[in-house]
């Protein structure tokens, strides 16, 4: 019997590979145990992760739709599931389920527009999907610029891959930044917020925001009062989540669940809810 | 309609048994009505309401959802899910019924619960008039008749009679079943009592209580009201009107390691628990005046908004008679509705 | 057809100064006591929470006993005394609720006291297996 | 009946909020029948004068609330403190869970508060009134054309009926009279239950803590419980559980509880008042109390403060675990 389909009944993940980007975060390579993708997704969607006994979590998939063979996760050790996650070897599965959650409209308001994407720390990973998607279809957008700082050096995610093939795209233009001085550092040094007004982008773009609240709180002031439009900015939130769709009241705010009307909010949407996330 | 003797109630719910469990409300020795399996001469309560609600028949306050399996790095996921056998719920008051409604709303949307979709489908909901509300009834407010309630089957009860009516194809089939034990009688009776019980109705201390100032798209108005400080003063912050409220549906799911594999279950939560929206690195309602709002917002303002203007509440009544602190939903609906 | 001997599942908190060195001597004379207990070894009597009472049963002990020093020894000058009026309330708590009593116990054993420890083991397992298997404090949960 | 007036209190709390001597009154207030009373700070007259009530439903305990109302306040609170509030007051001294210099005790008589579901039972649902005419309670149903006529001794709270003391044992001032210990039977039930066959005791208690829900009333009214997280809240602490998800779940909650509190316990009776099961809780903490008592000498928490509670404390006599259970068996 039991032919009903059932949301919460997750499936099984292996993860396949384990990268150290920086000493608190981790991306782990996900896949189904023969070896495909656990499901198609949208850039800025998310996957409900969990270690049986340990717990579920949300966390966004930082890997592109346009990567047809595996998923990738982005996770910052903060919690019980990600302290597990952090020691776990190659080859150990998990369990996964998804996706949720409203993505980015990459193919509609996005598209043929210039692309400002701002990060903060490990907010970099739910951009990661998009920015990817953006470069995968290139012809699709404008001029993208990329902004992205980091308390050091060390704690900026997917160095290499920012490295070696976003900053040699052409009409890909990346702009670094970390909190303080540092050896070996010859980038920008300043907060995001301070350095997007200095950059002081033209208008002409449509920005996507992600990183700590104070960070997103200090950039989106500072983009508009660089002319920026609310309806221009998006930005994906981040509150507890346990049933990913809708059911089990944790995340919502206002009128909205932020595991199934966003994660991604566009700044005037935001402005309707209450002011509790 | 149809109509049996009191005297032969117990008759009637044996044949409805011979087929499905059967609940209804019983007194418990410390003299509360609760929700118990029928058993041969089982006495229906007298009492107006059970302290709980019947929504564990749906949404029971804990229930396992699957259960894993591991062995080294591999996990095996076992589906714990049985078809729910057929029941009968019998004596579920107008208010209760109603929160079904509001239930559906949430568990059934895409994609379904297909735990709570399993018990609604092979439950059966037989009503009961109510004739003699308590002072904490309001259901009114929300438009409930607590005179003509919905479900799958409508039962009135008068001095000598049960009157039985059904409303749905489910309700039909029940009606079948006991039709030999039931005769074909006219509506004059229920009528009556309806009519009388609307003057009661009028007559409640919270009759007047209304929802004009309420409803979708109100957030802006009502969320940063100061009244919020001085209401949620004295709440301590229990689950208290949260769980005996048959509307209120938010749930944890949570992991329990038996020593020989893990149990994966859900359970009751409330928003009033400090803990409800703690995430590793903060929470956004650190207060227990934010965590108060939520939980009226959402009834009054949030569920409305997403629902076609429907309130997640149906004035039962029960958070009432049980806020230890006695602070509650129609004090909060007073207080900023401007009394 | 063989029936199987019903075994009870014993956890034993032993206090690392006396009552573990006292099961530790048990086995080095190669005094038998039931292979069912479980020790569990403590810093001392007194760390042993109510908490850790109720787990194992949760788990599946059928009784549990807890050893420390005899009063007066106790390697932190009083931590047994303390224990002895918590585990004195907890044990009668348990009684109230209609938990057999004979399903807890506190002894004192010192580590020169390998043959009373096997002696108590033996016996509190005797105790134990005469009520048969902990229904009273289950979790159905955690039987296999 | 209360010997005190609303008046009274409410012209004490006024005239002390005009000299200044205290900022803030906490007390009660009026609800939307006479018996659902709501724990408040008032803060100014006006308000004061509107909503404040006393009454023989003023069951809640004051005390836990100095935990949180004292903090971040300018200048001093005032509390109205029953004889058996004055317990647990003294007991959260002890504890140093508040700041004594911000607060203003005042100390009132009471005569036991009522029991709402007392008063149903005898007068049905329906209740639009509760009157005082000085000596019975006056009900007034929808269902009634008169008042019924309720002697308050009928409708007592189970705490009420089995008062331990009328005494105050803190205050800065007293109102009315003082009272004394009383030679209460508050120990009657837990030895009617220790008499039962451990069989008898076990079905009392599974038809007991079977209907626990879990939502924490008790602990979270319990003036003993001020922990700022709870371990069965805690993700930490390994216990985390807030589910009665079996009968193991639920009997671990109120054996933990009972003992955490045990020694610190006033025995005011909360968390059987708050508990929307009607759960006897009470009982578990008057088993601890009684036993105490009986092994390690007459204790009563919150009589003074800094007193040593017996689970913190020890003899070298005492006796053991087992002694204390064959004393069990002389007193069945």
């Amino acid at each position: 019997m039991n032919r009903r389909e059932e949301t919460l009944i997750p499936k099984i993940g292996v993860i396949t590979d384990v990268r150290i980007d920086t000493p608190d975060i981790k991306t782990f390579r996900v896949v189904t145990p023969d070896g495909k993708k656990a499901f198609d997704h949208r850039p800025g969607q998310c996957a409900m992760l969990s270690v049986p006994g340990v717990g579920e979590a949300m966390f966004s998939i930082t890997s592109s739709p346009t990567n047809e063979e595996f998923m990738e996760f982005s996770i910052k050790k903060c919690g019980c599931v990600t302290e597990w996650l952090h020691q776990a070897e190659v080859g150990q599965q998990i369990t996964i389920r998804g996706p949720y959650g409203k993505p980015f409209p990459v193919d509609d308001e996005f598209a043929g527009k210039n692309m400002l994407f701002i990060a903060g720390g490990v907010g970099l990973a739910p951009l990661r999907s998009v920015i990817n998607y953006c470069r995968h279809y290139r012809d699709r957008y404008g001029k993208i610029d990329i902004v992205y700082g980091s308390r050091s050096k060390d704690d900026l995610l997917d160095y290499r891959e920012i490295i070696d093939e976003w900053m040699t795209d052409a009409g890909v233009d990346v702009h670094l930044t970390i909190d303080r001085e540092e050896d070996g550092w010859d980038g920008h040094v300043g907060f995001v917020p301070n350095y997007v007004k200095e950059l002081g982008f033209d208008t002409d773009k449509t920005a996507v925001l992600c990183g700590p609240p104070i960070m997103i709180k200090f950039t989106l002031d500072g983009l508009v009062s660089l002319g920026f439009d609310k309806t221009q900015i998006y930005t994906t939130l981040e509150l507890r989540m346990k049933c990913g769709v809708g059911k089990c009241g944790r995340c919502n705010v206002g009128a909205k669940y932020v595991c199934k009307d966003g994660p991604v909010f566009r700044c005037d949407e935001l402005d309707e809810l209450p002011d509790e996330y | 309609m149809r109509k049996c003797s009191l005297n032969s109630l117990q008759s009637v719910f044996g044949k409805i048994a011979s087929s499905a469990l059967l609940y209804l409300p019983v007194d418990s020795a410390d003299g509360r009505a609760v929700f118990s399996k029928w058993d041969d001469g089982t006495p229906l309560s007298n009492a107006l309401n059970t302290v709980r609600s019947p929504k564990d028949f749906f949404f029971p306050q804990t229930e396992d959802l699957m259960r894993f399996k591991t062995e080294g790095k591999s996990i095996e996921v076992i589906d714990v899910r049985e078809e729910t056998e057929d029941f009968v719920v019998f004596g579920v008051r107008a208010c209760d019924v109603k929160s079904f409604d509001i239930l559906d709303r949430v568990f059934l949307a895409e994609p379904r619960d297909s735990y709570y979709a399993s018990r609604r489908d092979h439950g059966v909901i037989v009503s009961l008039a109510c004739t003699r509300p308590s002072e904490t009834c309001f259901c009114s407010t929300f438009g409930i008749d607590a005179a003509s309630p919905a479900g799958d089957v409508s039962c009135w009860k008068t001095e000598s009679e049960m009157f039985w009516q059904a409303n749905t194809e489910k309700g039909e089939a029940l009606i079948k079943k006991i039709e030999e034990l039931t005769e074909e009688c006219s509506d004059e009776a229920v009528k009556e009592q309806q009519e009388k019980t609307a003057r009661i109705m009028k007559k409640l201390p919270l009759a007047g209580l209304n929802t004009d100032a309420f409803g979708g798209g109100k957030t802006e108005e009502l969320f940063d009201r100061p009244e919020w400080t001085e209401l949620s003063e004295a709440c301590l912050g229990c689950g208290t009107c949260t769980f005996v409220c048959p509307t209120c549906q938010c749930y944890d799911i949570k992991d329990f390691n038996t020593g020989n594999g893990v149990i994966r279950y859900r359970c009751w939560d409330s928003c009033m628990y400090s803990e409800f929206t703690k995430m590793a690195h903060g929470n956004n309602r650190l207060s227990q005046k934010e965590r108060f709002r939520q939980r009226f917002m959402h009834k009054l303002v949030y569920y409305p908004e997403n629902n076609d203007g429907l309130f997640s509440c149906v004035g039962c009544g029960r958070c009432l008679s049980k806020c230890p602190i006695s602070m509650n939903i129609a004090k909060v609906m007073k207080k900023l509705g401007g009394e | 057809m063989q029936v199987k001997e019903y075994k009870p599942l014993i956890v034993a908190f032993c206090c690392n100064w006396c009552s573990y060195a006292g099961a530790d001597l048990a086995g080095n004379n190669r005094l038998n006591y039931p292979a069912e207990v479980k020790i569990i070894r403590v810093p001392c009597s007194c760390r042993v929470n109510p908490m850790f009472i109720l787990r194992a049963f949760q788990r599946g002990a059928d009784g549990v006993i807890l050893c420390g020093c005899h009063p007066g020894d106790c390697h932190y000058t009083s931590g047994n005394y303390f224990t002895r009026r918590r585990m004195a309330m907890l044990f009668s708590m348990l009684d109230f609720l209609g938990i057999e009593r004979e399903r807890t116990r506190v002894e004192w054993v010192s580590a020169a006291e390998g043959a009373k420890f096997a002696a108590t083991m033996t016996e509190f397992a005797e105790q134990v297996a005469a009520l048969g298997e902990n229904k009273r404090l289950e979790d159905l949960r955690c039987k296999k | 009946m209360q010997k005190i007036t609303k008046e009274q209190l409410t012209e004490k709390a006024v005239s002390l909020l005009r000299d200044g001597t205290v900022t803030h009154v906490l007390g009660w207030s009026a609800g939307e029948f006479d018996y659902d009373i709501t724990p408040a700070v008032f803060s100014d007259e006006a308000s004061l004068r509107k909503s404040f009530v006393w009454n023989d439903f003023c069951g809640a305990n004051f005390s836990k609330y100095l935990v949180s109302k004292t903090r971040g306040i300018e200048g001093k609170l005032l509390v109205f403190l029953k004889p058996c509030d004055t317990y647990s007051f003294n007991q959260l001294l002890t504890e140093h869970r508040f700041d004594r210099e911000k607060v203003y005790a005042i100390g009132i008589p009471c005569e036991g508060m009522a029991d709402i579901d007392k008063v149903k039972a005898i007068c049905g649902d329906g209740i639009s009134s509760v009157n005082c005419d000085g000596e019975k309670l006056l009900v007034q149903s929808i269902y009634e054309d008169a008042p019924i006529s309720v002697s308050p001794s009928d409708v007592l709270a189970e705490r009420c009926v089995n008062c331990k003391s009328k005494k105050h044992v803190a205050y800065d001032e007293l109102m009315g009279e003082d009272g004394d210990v009383l030679d209460s039977a508050r120990f009657d039930e837990v030895s009617r239950i220790e008499a039962m066959s451990p069989d008898e005791r076990f079905l009392f208690w599974q038809n007991e803590l079977s209907r626990c829900i879990r939502c924490n009333a008790c602990r979270d009214a319990c003036p003993a419980c001020t922990c700022e997280v709870c371990v069965f809240n805690n993700p930490r602490s390994g216990v985390e559980n807030k589910s009665p998800a079996n009968n193991f779940e639920e009997q671990m909650f109120h054996i933990i509880r009972a003992f955490h509190v045990a020694g610190r316990c006033t025995d005011c009776g909360e968390c059987s008042r708050v508990c929307p099961q009607n759960i006897p809780l009470h009982l578990l903490n008057r088993k601890f109390i009684k036993e105490m008592n009986e092994c390690y000498g007459e204790y009563q928490a919150g009589e003074t403060v800094g007193s040593k509670s017996p689970l913190t404390d020890y003899t070298l006599e005492d006796l053991e675990p087992g002694e204390v259970f064959d004393r069990g068996d002389i007193n069945a």
